[in-house]
């Protein structure tokens, strides 16, 4: 870990020039919708600063929400298949909220670790992120309870936190490090960034879910948790750390491509078999799934509770369905 | 003449099969020369043409379309046609609203005596899209973003 | 019952009666937005069969237009509302909801007309960019039909694979087809409660699309839907004497 | 895997003038699925249609694609032959390359390129085909005759001597009609009754025909061959068994002062009537809306004079169930009465009458015993005044068609007025004269030229009394627009035919469509004049236009004919493309939503509700269903119904989209 420091002045020059060198610079874009969303900006104008939460996260350019996996055209009646998995430009995710930037470590080890899939790979390997620590926090907002906090460097290659005149600099990778211009970033800080941070109400802890929702899959709750749940995937794709998808071939006998596209356990064709049944039948099952699958399974699978606390499918929810309020009552008994 | 004048544009043609697929076959039987450019799907009826087919069909190459049936009252079934109006009313003015380019369909109605007004209607539609050229709206709407920026980055 | 309760992040959030205890926690205020018929198509709701509900007056719309549609025949419906006056209403027949409906048929929002007539003054390739732009954003959650209650199809058409006529990847043409179907299909149909322009977690003002269509329905053959309750669909009839001025 | 056989035909050199024939086979055989193609001088010649089967043999080919003329001329032949090879007949379809590619077209590379695509599209067509088989529907051979006016009987009549089971029902208490009102018939002058109730007579005798009067439709459903009707036997309060139409019933009822239909209001009848005295049966019934003991529990006199104990006031409404195999509608017309017209005075002038009036007080059975006099005092008029067209032909009545019986039965009432009293005056006001039918314009000649009916063309504006006479102010077109004021005695209107007031009812339930004047709507304004959208169902009669009596009875003996060729066989086959709602594992049952709105766009009702059950018998999802024996495969209902729950056999979602990509060379 070193720590440095910025002056607010530099840090649009920094910036362009991280653009200039050829890079994709990925930040927040304030859209007529009102939402900010993730976009390939060209200069640092066109970057909103003022935001709690990106309306999505940042996982898209790792794990687009369609991929192109291949593409295929008959010739003289063979298939010539190509893949422009070489394709992939050196990307940095600029202003990402730390709960977004340890989402990466879920999504690093979901993709890689077992059978490595060579796609996120590449796109992972070059992708650099630069978060910004949260100095706001609205009441859907949970990182404290699922052990982060809005502050916390863990997933960022560079942490920067905004102190008025200068922002606080972590870095720590060597990714990190390399883009880094020394010209910018030369002071060590003065004080702590702790004050600037902002206060994130913990909801609940870790040690207290992680016992009892062993048992929560019984629980009667389910039921009453998720009838207001209408079944669209609008939580598992503002998720950022979702990872389901869906492979779908588009084309003809002719010529044509195979896409991976982001799906959702919530849908009720996700488990639906060819025959007509369907193990999860009902979105009680579903919804259960999604949460247990975070808390849980993923503890158990890859060690990593998968829930970040970013609270995007709060704010999304046409039903207003609250993931801590649902957690919290399915294990309480 | 349009500098396009050489292209030669795909105009697929959903037409009934009592009405305008026998003006159509009127107008072979009585030599009525028209543009090779059309091709033709025969339905039973106009009001079975489902807006989803004209979107496909563009969506698939067709520079342009011709929706073509019964007169209003001659529909074989009697209201299919009808039926068939109120959609297209409907679905047109719904692409205009997105802006989609409606210029490129025609709608028409051409009977089992038409065969000139079914020869006199594809060459005019020939011409039409060929001044407009090949259409080219839907291409370009499928890509990756990063991948664009990309490219444009690395051309400057 | 279904109606509305407080929640910590502040919006109401629907909830779900079972026992007479529980009727305390219901609330309703302006901010009850949500479209609650929409559930009587779950089917852990409708095992219920006697349902009350807590509606707004674009959720008695709904009911009125899905009562025409032939949904709701094997439930025992009653429905409750608040007025401009804040007074609690009970409607113990479909016929006082329907007659209620029509004595306070709304306009649409300020904000909507402002939207369509922006839209309405652009070129048509300013339009075309305008929606495209939109339409790439779409992630293809389908939350704007997860809370439509006119999307109530067991299988969408989107889930049809023979063949399949929506691209399902969410690339913008996929999009398009998707949102020109969805519109098409509820031409005539909805009820204009904005819930899918509301919802939508990338921001598409979708329900532009269908409040346009029944516009034009409504200006070319006179139609509202969520009107009546023997129905008033404009696609499924016609007249001889329908007008159009573009079919040569 | 598809095995499909590509026959390319030359049509001599119709096709390979300017399609380069050999290519397109050639193009043919390297499609997708694609077994074998070839190239022929004549597809459709015997050893052309020998090439096929010996291919479909040969390549084992699972189906057939023909590119030839248009499918209109030779689809039937190719499929019979695909049969004759073994494949199902539904599996062969035909590439349209000379009406639509080589008449049309120069000898190109285009030409010969669109040739390809349309094989291509064909192709694929065939790959998505399902084998299809003629749909086979039992007919009950028991024919609905509904009315029993000219039209009916004649229908009824017809239907019977053919051998088959009719049965007649007629709402008022006996057959016959508006014809059995009618004095002398255009253009012979012969006794109506005279030649009507003969046939109302064999028709009550017939052994085939079971006839039901005072009766009513009361439902349908069904399709056609398999018709359940429910009819409703109205309370007659009069043993029909017993009674021997004595009469002494209707001479003690105390109630007398009844406008009388069947004379159009000019006299009385009793509360226990028989409608005329050629009535079948002419056996009485009672009007329980005015009879006194209806009303009042009181009187009582027809049940004490009934010398057989036929009365009985306590008899119910009767339902019977039908087995039908097709119906004819015959409910026949109404007109408009004299006080529709404001300026002829709302009906208040007693001397101001309608055509039908007329026809009963010329009549020799009518109030006046044939004696035409003025309702108001029983003189003889001197001038007469007759207008035609009143109503007809008028936007501002809302009747804009042409009632088309008046021009001649203006005519007609003009000269008996003028046989009965020679030295009367007739005037007729006309817009046009239409008599076009065989004789007709002789007539009308006849009346200008033998019996002096003077011919005024002009409408008259207003009609009002002084001193005892009608003054009737109208124009002469003729004479320089000049106003006509005549003192007339009597006023005739020749009023507009209508729908009857119950027809739009009794469409509704036999499920048939209507125009917006309530007449019932032919199937086909030209090809089906006298077939309804629902098939099996035939109308005859004035019920689906204005029609004088030779018009009728064509119609009727058309529409008894189409039911006579319906019932020559046992099975009625259907061909097969038609809709049908998907069905899949439950607990989906049909990704049909249940909506019903199809229901509606169906131009033949061919769409039902169906309840899914349990073994149970709980309900467990409502559907639409298609009735095979009614759709006619138009295909609205599928491109109408939003998550293709729907689909048309022969030109299935599948099928089409596959067409379509094919066509533009993406086929999948």
């Amino acid at each position: 870990m070193e720590i440095t420091t910025i002056t607010s002045e530099n840090i649009p020059t920094f910036f362009n020039n991280l653009v200039k060198s050829g890079k994709v610079l990925v930040a927040p874009v304030l859209k007529q919708s009102g939402k900010v969303f993730f976009e390939p900006v060209q200069s640092y104008d066109q970057v909103s600063t003022d935001y709690i939460q990106t309306a999505f996260s940042a996982k898209s350019v790792v794990f687009p929400k369609v991929e192109e996996l291949f593409s295929y055209v008959r010739k003289e009646g063979d298939f010539t298949i190509t893949s422009n998995l070489t394709d992939v430009p050196e990307t940095v995710v600029w202003g990402l909220r730390p709960c977004d930037s340890s989402a990466f470590n879920y999504l690093t080890d979901f993709f890689l670790k077992e059978n490595p899939d060579a796609y996120f790979k590449a796109r992972k390997e070059r992708t650099t992120l630069i978060a910004i620590s949260c100095e706001k926090a609205d009441a859907a907002c949970f990182c404290t309870s699922v052990g982060l906090n809005p502050g916390s460097t863990t997933g960022s290659d560079i942490l920067l936190t905004d102190m008025g005149a200068i922002f606080y600099a972590e870095i720590s990778t060597e990714k990190g490090k390399a883009i880094l211009d020394p010209a910018f970033f030369n002071d060590s800080p003065e004080k702590s960034k702790d004050e600037y941070l902002a206060k994130v109400e913990t909801r609940f802890s870790m040690d207290q879910i992680k016992e009892r929702i062993e048992n929560a899959f019984e629980s009667a709750e389910w039921k009453h948790e998720s009838m207001g749940c209408l079944g669209c995937g609008a939580c598992a794709f503002s998720c950022p750390t979702c990872t389901c998808f869906d492979i779908q071939d588009e084309g003809t006998t002719e010529s044509g491509k195979r896409l991976r596209c982001w799906d959702a356990c919530g849908f009720g064709q996700f488990t639906k078999h060819a025959s007509g049944h369907n193990p999860r039948p009902n979105q009680t099952a579903r919804r259960r799934q999604r949460l247990m699958h975070k808390f849980k399974y993923s503890v158990e699978n890859l060690g990593i509770v998968s829930c970040v606390g970013c609270g995007r499918c709060i704010r999304v929810c046409p039903a207003h369905l609250n993931i801590f309020e649902n957690i919290l009552n399915v294990t309480e008994a | 003449m349009h500098p396009m004048s050489e292209f030669e544009p795909k105009i697929v043609a959903f037409v009934c099969n009592w009405c305008t697929y026998a003006g159509a076959d009127l107008a072979g039987t009585s030599r009525t020369q028209y543009a090779p450019s059309v091709r033709i799907v025969r339905f039973p009826c106009t009001g079975r043409i489902d807006f989803m087919l004209l979107m496909k069909a563009f969506e698939n190459g067709a520079d342009g379309i011709i929706v073509s049936g019964c007169h209003p009252n001659d529909c074989h079934y009697t209201s299919g046609n009808f039926h068939a109006r109120r959609r297209w009313i409907i679905f047109r003015s719904l692409l205009d609203f997105i802006g989609f380019d409606t210029d490129r369909i025609t709608f028409s109605w051409v009977s089992a005596a038409e065969g000139k007004k079914w020869a006199t209607l594809v060459n005019e539609v020939t011409e039409h899209i060929q001044a407009k050229g090949p259409f080219t709206d839907l291409d370009k709407l499928d890509f990756d973003q990063l991948k664009e920026q990309y490219d444009e980055t690395i051309t400057k | 019952m279904i109606g509305f309760k407080d929640a910590l992040t502040k919006q109401p959030v629907p909830c779900f009666i079972e026992k007479a205890s529980d009727v305390e926690q219901l609330i309703y205020t302006k901010e009850c937005k949500n479209n609650l018929s929409v559930y009587l198509h779950k089917p852990e709701v409708r095992q219920a069969k006697k349902i009350g509900l807590l509606a707004n007056i674009a959720t008695l719309r709904a009911l009125v237009q899905l009562i025409s549609e032939n949904q709701f025949w094997d439930i025992e419906l009653t429905v409750l509302t608040v007025n401009d006056q804040d007074e609690v209403l009970v409607f113990d027949t479909m016929e006082k909801v329907e007659t209620y409906v029509q004595a306070n048929f709304p306009d649409y929002t300020v904000e909507e007309i402002r939207l369509l007539d922006y839209l309405e003054s652009l070129s048509r390739e300013e339009r075309w960019k305008y929606w495209t732009d939109q339409f790439a954003n779409c992630i293809k959650c389908y939350a704007c039909r997860a809370v439509c209650p006119m999307c109530y199809c067991p299988q969408c058409t989107v889930e049809c694979n023979q063949p399949q006529w929506i691209k399902l990847s969410a690339q913008t043409t996929g999009n398009l087809e998707w949102h020109t179907m969805r519109a098409m299909h509820l031409a005539g149909r909805c009820i204009n409660c904005s819930e899918c322009g509301r919802i939508c977690p990338v921001g598409i003002p979708i329900h532009l699309l269908t409040i346009r269509m029944n516009q034009d329905l409504f200006r070319e053959f006179g139609t509202r839907s969520g009107y009546a309750l023997k129905g008033d669909y404009a696609l499924n009839n016609f007249k001889p004497e329908d007008k159009e001025g573009f079919i040569k | 895997m598809a095995r499909i056989g590509v026959f390319i035909c030359h049509c001599g050199e119709n096709i390979s003038a300017t399609v380069d024939v050999a290519r397109v086979a050639e193009e043919a055989s390297k499609m997708p699925g694609v077994a074998y193609a070839m190239d022929y001088k004549y597809m459709c010649s015997d050893p052309g249609q020998t090439k096929i089967i010996e291919a479909i043999k040969e390549y084992k080919l699972t189906g057939i694609v023909v590119g030839a003329c248009s499918p209109r001329m030779h689809e039937a032949t190719f499929r019979k032959a695909a049969e004759k090879g073994g494949i199902n007949p539904f599996l062969c379809e035909i590439a349209n390359l000379r009406e639509h590619i080589s008449w049309v077209h120069p000898r190109s590379e285009a030409t010969t390129k669109k040739a390809i695509d349309i094989v291509r599209t064909i192709v694929n067509k065939v790959r998505q085909d399902t084998p299809l088989f003629p749909i086979k529907v039992p007919v009950t051979k028991t024919a609905l005759v509904i009315g029993g006016g000219i039209a009916g009987i004649q229908a009824a009549l017809d239907i019977a001597n053919a051998g088959h089971q009719v049965i007649m029902v007629e709402k008022s208490p006996s057959i016959g009609g508006h014809m059995s009102q009618l004095s002398e018939t255009f253009p012979t002058l012969d006794c109506s009754q005279c030649i009507l109730t003969p046939r109302m007579v064999e028709v009550a005798q017939h052994p085939n025909i079971t006839l039901h009067t005072f009766a009513e439709v009361e439902s349908v459903s069904g399709f056609v061959g398999n018709f359940d009707v429910k009819v409703r036997l109205k309370a007659r309060s009069v043993d029909l068994s017993i009674c021997t139409g004595c009469g002494a019933c209707w001479q003690k009822c105390p109630s007398k002062k009844i406008p009388d239909e069947f004379n159009a209001g000019l006299s009385f009848r009793t509360a226990i009537y028989s409608p005329f005295p050629q009535a079948v049966p002419n056996k009485p019934v009672i009007d329980r809306a005015i009879c006194t003991w209806f009303q009042k529990q009181k009187c009582g006199h027809c049940k004490k004079v009934c010398p057989v104990g036929a009365i009985n006031y306590d008899t119910e409404d009767e339902f019977i169930d039908l087995k039908i195999g097709a119906i004819v509608t015959a409910t026949g017309f109404d007109i408009k009465h004299t006080d529709f017209f404001p300026e002829y005075g709302y009906g208040e002038f007693k001397d101001v009458i309608d055509g039908l009036q007329f026809e009963r007080l010329a009549s020799a059975s009518g109030p006046t015993n044939g004696e035409i006099r003025r309702p108001s005092d029983g003189q003889i008029p001197e001038k007469i005044v007759f207008l035609a067209c009143s109503g007809s032909r008028d936007k501002a009545k809302g009747i804009e068609y042409c009632s088309k019986i008046c021009c001649m039965y203006t005519a007609k009432h003009a000269m008996l007025y003028k046989h009965k009293h020679h030295q009367g005056n007739a005037y007729i006001f006309y817009m046009d004269i239409r008599s076009s039918g065989k004789n007709y314009d002789e007539f009308v000649r006849r009346a200008v030229e033998e019996d002096d009916v003077r011919y005024i063309r002009g409408r008259v504006s207003r009609i009002y009394e002084k001193n005892g006479k009608l003054i009737v102010k109208g124009v002469d077109t003729l004479m320089n627009s000049e106003p006509v004021e005549i003192e007339a005695d009597m006023v005739v209107l020749a009023t507009a035919v209508v729908a009857n007031p119950d027809a739009e009812s009794v469409a509704q339930k036999m499920h048939i469509s209507y125009d917006k004047h309530h007449f019932f709507a032919e199937a086909h304004p030209k090809l089906k004049p006298v077939e309804t959208n629902t098939a099996g169902i035939m109308l005859a009669g004035a019920c689906q236009s204005a029609k004088d009596i030779p018009d009728a009875v064509s119609q009727a003996s058309a529409a008894a004919s189409k039911i006579i060729g319906l019932f020559s066989t046992d099975v009625m086959t259907r061909e097969p493309v038609v809709a049908v709602v998907n069905r899949s594992m439950p607990p989906m049952f049909t990704t049909c939503t249940g909506c019903l709105l199809c229901m509606e766009v169906c131009p033949y009702h061919a769409i039902e509700r169906e309840e899914i059950k349990d073994r149970t018998g709980n309900v467990l999802k409502i559907a639409a269903k298609v009735n095979a024996g009614l759709c006619q495969g138009c295909g609205t209902c599928v491109a109408f119904c939003r998550n293709k729950s729907i689909d048309l056999q022969g030109y299935t979602n599948l099928q089409m989209l596959s067409e379509v990509m094919a066509l533009l060379n993406k086929p999948f």
